[in-house]
């Protein structure tokens, strides 16, 4: 078992019950997305990350205001672990004038620059040099940032990342590189998209400091990140992860999973991470079954009113379509 | 999206004939291909044990094997440019980027060796590659996979662009693009694939060199392709409700454009409007018009109209989308005003 | 290159004034850029030690030092990309990219990343980002090394296009790029670093929403901007020598267009021809030609010209290049076209 | 000193000057084009390999007629060492009718495509992914061939690079990449690009066969380049030789060489290759001053009469701008 950070047993077992809280959020409400999905509420693109929540929340867990986050299309749980309201997520997914975006933006595209939540893109890769930016910037300001970028296993195949690790080893800018090797790009096994599938032995040849991690063990991620963010402040340049999960469900709603079989769907369900730590703090008895209950229960009703509210609200008008395309400046 | 009578070539459905469709003519094409001229193999990301990301090339790994339908990495730049190469040595690649969107990553590759192989090395080299991928919005997939962008490529000397806007050219283009010893792209529009037709069973070769008149008419010339053409023929017949004929043609071939067919019916109808789903300057629409006006300013009643999308990146919102895309009422409203 | 008379705002060659160069004006407003602003970096490949690859950067290094003047690898989705994250943060990068053909390599980062983020985001991103890069053929540099591709990113929705064409507005522009909130493209033609010119030793910001009048005449309007300017000027002497009175525009800004003047012009010549080194076919001349008979179509007297490139990758042999090339003499027989 | 292949004493020395009288036609070669590019005979972009001749010879002596080369704008030692005439290429230069290219592509854009020399690329990485397509072509037709794609350090940034190193070690690619590692791209050292500057071992990371090699010693390029081909000929998926060279001279004729300090020019033209050779051969006994002479002025005559054939050829007509744009079909 991976040992947990350096905290008092009992603030130890509340925060661990705060990454299960977390986790369960990104779960539940990712989960209601599916069906939203299902009853064409939301349309468009959407990829959820059900059975990789311990990436985003481990990650997350570790970073201060301050820090910046860039993301891919399946950000649902990077924008809700960073602190990202449920309402405005599910406004954006529903196309309202109330979502994050203005609903300009959709699944793959969410934004909120008060958290330094950078989105959402929907380009592979695409992220990558945007915190390069970031970092160079906070740099050069002398703050003492980290920006993080999540990416999958498949951008590791784009050109992008790799002109992008380099520039962040050759400037030492303090950029976590996360990357979700959950073994699949769509329906391409890392094996048959990687010639060397130890993606941090790669990562590791830019000289940087890179190493694997086991993404369904929230505690582990934790860790792993926050080592990893400390080394970064302190100056040490960029970290690389290479966050060991998997996507239960399909890649996108369009998906028929033809390239992997349900036996190895089921393994990997075994290590879900939201049932790991559930049973971790149940067995050592931070957890009660009625107190589990609660959470799903407080969960369940904070979806209940995002969706609530989503229903409720107003569309942009259409006569704002040009609207953002150049800033807005008072005249 | 139902049968479009393809006008020109109107198909009896009949015995011998086939109900299919936009995707599955696109199949056809590609399994024909392989099975013709083993010269021929499909590469692209997902195009294998996915069945293709839009459904495609479902099947046609079991049938051909891996060496021929070829998963790529998330590699555009790299497996164009191999493409090219591949065609260098004499094979007939096709190669599908998944969207356009994407090609943005391989157009280095596609205008600087694809498009200049051949000039720059003074007639040597030959590049008998066929690029296929989807483009167009409508799906609600916002700004960065909702481009129209093969107004660009359509400016580059050197490669022929290729817009199959029915069955039947879904079906027959393919053969015809690989026949060409030089670089084909070829541009399916994403709202297509479940448009449904009836092909002759023994369906293949289209000519695509010229533009087709897919409807008849004597009073304005609307001109389009691809996933526009739908719109433009749905115009057609509001304005036909209204005592306006409209003569609407489907450019097919987006490079090299068919001067010809479109000034022959301009100056039957002394009115065009340009109906183009890519942004309005700068667009292949002001081509068109250019074109238009060139050859035909003394036949004009009035300016060529253009109904296009709208100058901003194409937001997510179905709301916001539709009012961002050429709507059906605004081509005829063009139209009305043209008219006059 | 010799001294343009700036026409729409001339400067007295008198005390107070300086004899320059394009790339000095250029390296003046980067000077002064730095200086002014310590949200201001330049960054791209070989702009410090080197020197910039047209030596625009020469001695900047020196005085601002390595973190302002940044040398960059050879990654230019990776470094341009890089400044719309800095931008992003609220610094003010100035990013070249060597020539507009390697731009296509971080084409990805600029439509897809730049030009979206603020709608996007529903207006909560901005990206003041300035990226430079030289166009243009004329120096036998052949296919891979002769594009004009502005025309391609005057097409994209949320940037801005600029091309200066004179000294003055080569020392002026930057800085008005730069107070843009938005992501600005500044286009110079690599023909253009040598011309001279005579400034006001106090020379600055120049407004760059505006086209400018570089010559008046009352027969037939020549539209261009950038490298081809200076083929337009000259054919306006020629003709002037047939008592044929051109006016020439300078676009200026290719994204957006400033239709007004343009349209100002035509209403008062009933003619143009639009020079542009870019390939004819859905090139940005399309665009003005198609805009300047929307709008002033009962006021031309005869369809809008235009003088582009031959539809060929440009060949490196002079004679080949200059046969491809836009020219004087193939403007000043367009306008004499077009006066009839 | 490095081994030599397996060849008899007196074969050994024979071949050694032919390698020598290679790389002296280079020099020569090159060294009229700077000249002619001064008296405007030559415009445009000149890159001249001056100083990195072994590297050009050394390949090119092991490659077969079947083999496929891709090459960069400094291509014209590739180019003569893969068998073109100087004719066709000082013609090309020339911007001539009889060029290469019929004087369409000029120094940077060298096609000979009966010797399947596939230019001349002016995109730094450009030409890789031809090489990868070129390979796989091969392959797929079970031809028994080798490609070979030269390019730079610099290239080794590019994005492009990568995605065609992966693709290539994925599909176990017939392909010698042969990175010239001069340490500059233009005026950046390579300590200023890469993080990692041992390119071999960055490439290794790949899981393919890399390894460096002294690029001034032709015996030594012709060996690595010799062991590269027949692992590669044996099915053991592409190599990486990391050619360690360096250009006595600027990087273009525009280039004041700012960058770099005479003292370091001076170091490395001390280990020029034709001097190293020419040294080694004569202390043998295989190479006397006459026969040192000899072979200067029959090259000296060669590069003569290529610039005389030139001068004397006609330009392609103008009316034939558009020829080729799209292929020629017998009508
Ligand atoms: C440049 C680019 N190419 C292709 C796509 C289509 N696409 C979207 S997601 C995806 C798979 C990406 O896999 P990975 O990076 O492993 O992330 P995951 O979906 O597994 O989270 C692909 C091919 C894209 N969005 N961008
Ligand atoms: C994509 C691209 N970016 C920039 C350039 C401009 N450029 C030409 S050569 C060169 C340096 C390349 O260095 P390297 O790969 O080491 O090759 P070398 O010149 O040393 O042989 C640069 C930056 C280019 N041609 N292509
Ligand atoms: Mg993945
Ligand atoms: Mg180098």
């Amino acid at each position: 078992m991976t040992q947990t950070l350096d905290r008092e047993p009992a603030a130890d077992v509340r925060h661990r019950l705060d990454l299960l809280r977390e986790m369960v959020r990104i779960r539940l409400f990712e989960e209601r997305c599916v069906e939203l999905y299902s009853a064409a509420k939301i349309r468009g693109f959407l990829h959820v990350a059900i059975g990789e929540e311990a990436v985003a929340v481990g990650v997350n867990a570790v970073l201060d205001e301050g820090d910046a986050v860039v993301s891919t299309y399946r950000e649902h749980g990077h924008a809700i672990a960073r602190g990202m309201s449920m309402d405005s997520v599910m406004a954006e997914m529903y196309g309202k004038a109330t979502g994050c975006s203005r609903g300009r933006g959709g699944s793959m595209h969410l934004f909120d620059v008060g958290r330094r939540f950078y989105g959402g893109n929907a380009i592979v890769a695409g992220g990558l040099p945007l915190a390069i930016g970031l970092a160079l910037a906070d740099k050069m300001r002398m703050r003492p940032t980290v920006t993080v970028c999540f990416f999958g296993d498949g951008a590791f195949a784009e050109g992008e990342f790799h002109e992008c690790v380099n520039l962040a080893a050759l400037w030492r800018l303090p950029v976590l590189f996360a990357c979700e090797n959950n073994l699949y790009a769509m329906g391409t096994a890392i094996a048959r998209a990687q010639a060397e599938t130890d993606l941090a032995l790669r990562a590791a040849s830019y000289g940087i400091a890179a190493w694997p991690v086991d993404g369904m063990d929230v505690v582990a991620v934790e860790e792993a990140a926050d080592r990893a963010v400390d080394r970064i402040r302190a100056g040490g340049g960029p970290c690389f992860l290479e966050l060991r999960t998997y996507r239960f469900r399909a890649h996108s709603m369009y998906d028929p999973e033809r390239y992997r079989d349900k036996a190895e769907v089921a393994r990997w369900r075994e290590r879900d991470p939201i049932d790991l730590l559930t049973h971790q703090l149940t067995a050592e008895g931070g957890l009660s079954a009625e107190a589990r209950d609660a959470m799903a229960a407080e969960v369940t009703a904070e979806v209940d009113r995002a969706v609530a509210a989503a229903e409720a609200a107003p569309l942009e008008p259409a006569e704002d379509l040009e609207r953002f395309v150049y800033t807005e400046t008072e005249a | 999206m139902t049968t479009l009578s393809t006008g020109a070539t109107p198909v009896p459905a009949a015995t011998g004939t086939v109900e299919t469709t936009y995707r599955e003519a696109l199949r056809e094409a590609l399994r024909e291909a392989l099975r013709e001229d083993d010269r021929v193999f499909l590469m692209g990301e997902d195009v294998g044990m996915y069945g293709g990301c839009f459904a495609v090339s479902l099947g046609l790994l079991e049938e051909f094997g891996p060496e021929r339908v070829r998963d790529t990495p998330l590699s555009e730049s790299g497996f164009v440019g191999a493409g090219i190469g591949a065609a260098l040595a004499g094979l007939r690649p096709v190669v599908e980027i998944m969207t356009v969107n994407f090609s943005l990553l391989a157009l280095d590759q596609i205008l600087n060796n694809a498009a200049t192989l051949s000039h720059m090395s003074g007639g040597q080299l030959h590049v008998p590659l066929v690029i296929r991928m989807t483009t167009g919005a409508g799906r609600q997939l916002a700004a960065q996979h909702s481009h129209s962008l093969e107004g660009w490529y359509a400016h580059i000397p050197g490669i022929k662009v290729i817009a199959p806007a029915t069955v039947e050219d879904a079906r027959g283009m393919l053969w015809t693009a690989l026949e060409d010893p030089d670089p084909v792209l070829l541009f399916e529009h994403g709202t297509l694939y479940t448009m449904t037709g009836t092909l002759p069973r023994d369906a293949g070769h289209v000519d695509i060199t010229r533009a087709a008149v897919r409807r008849e008419g004597r009073d304005v010339t609307l001109v389009s392709y691809g996933g526009t053409l739908h719109k433009a023929l749905a115009a057609a017949d509001v304005l036909a409700g209204s005592g306006v004929a409209a003569e609407v043609l489907d450019l097919r071939s987006l490079r090299p454009l068919d001067d010809a067919t479109i000034a022959a019916s301009v100056r039957k109808t002394h009115r065009a409007v340009v109906v183009d789903e890519g942004w309005r300057s700068g667009g292949l629409s002001a081509e068109v018009s250019a074109r238009i006006t060139e050859q035909c300013f003394y036949d004009l009643d009035g300016p060529v109209e253009r109904v296009c999308s709208a100058e901003v990146p194409i937001p997510y919102a179905q709301h916001l989308e539709q009012a961002a895309l050429p709507q059906v009422d605004q081509v005829v409203a063009a139209a009305r005003r043209v008219v006059g």
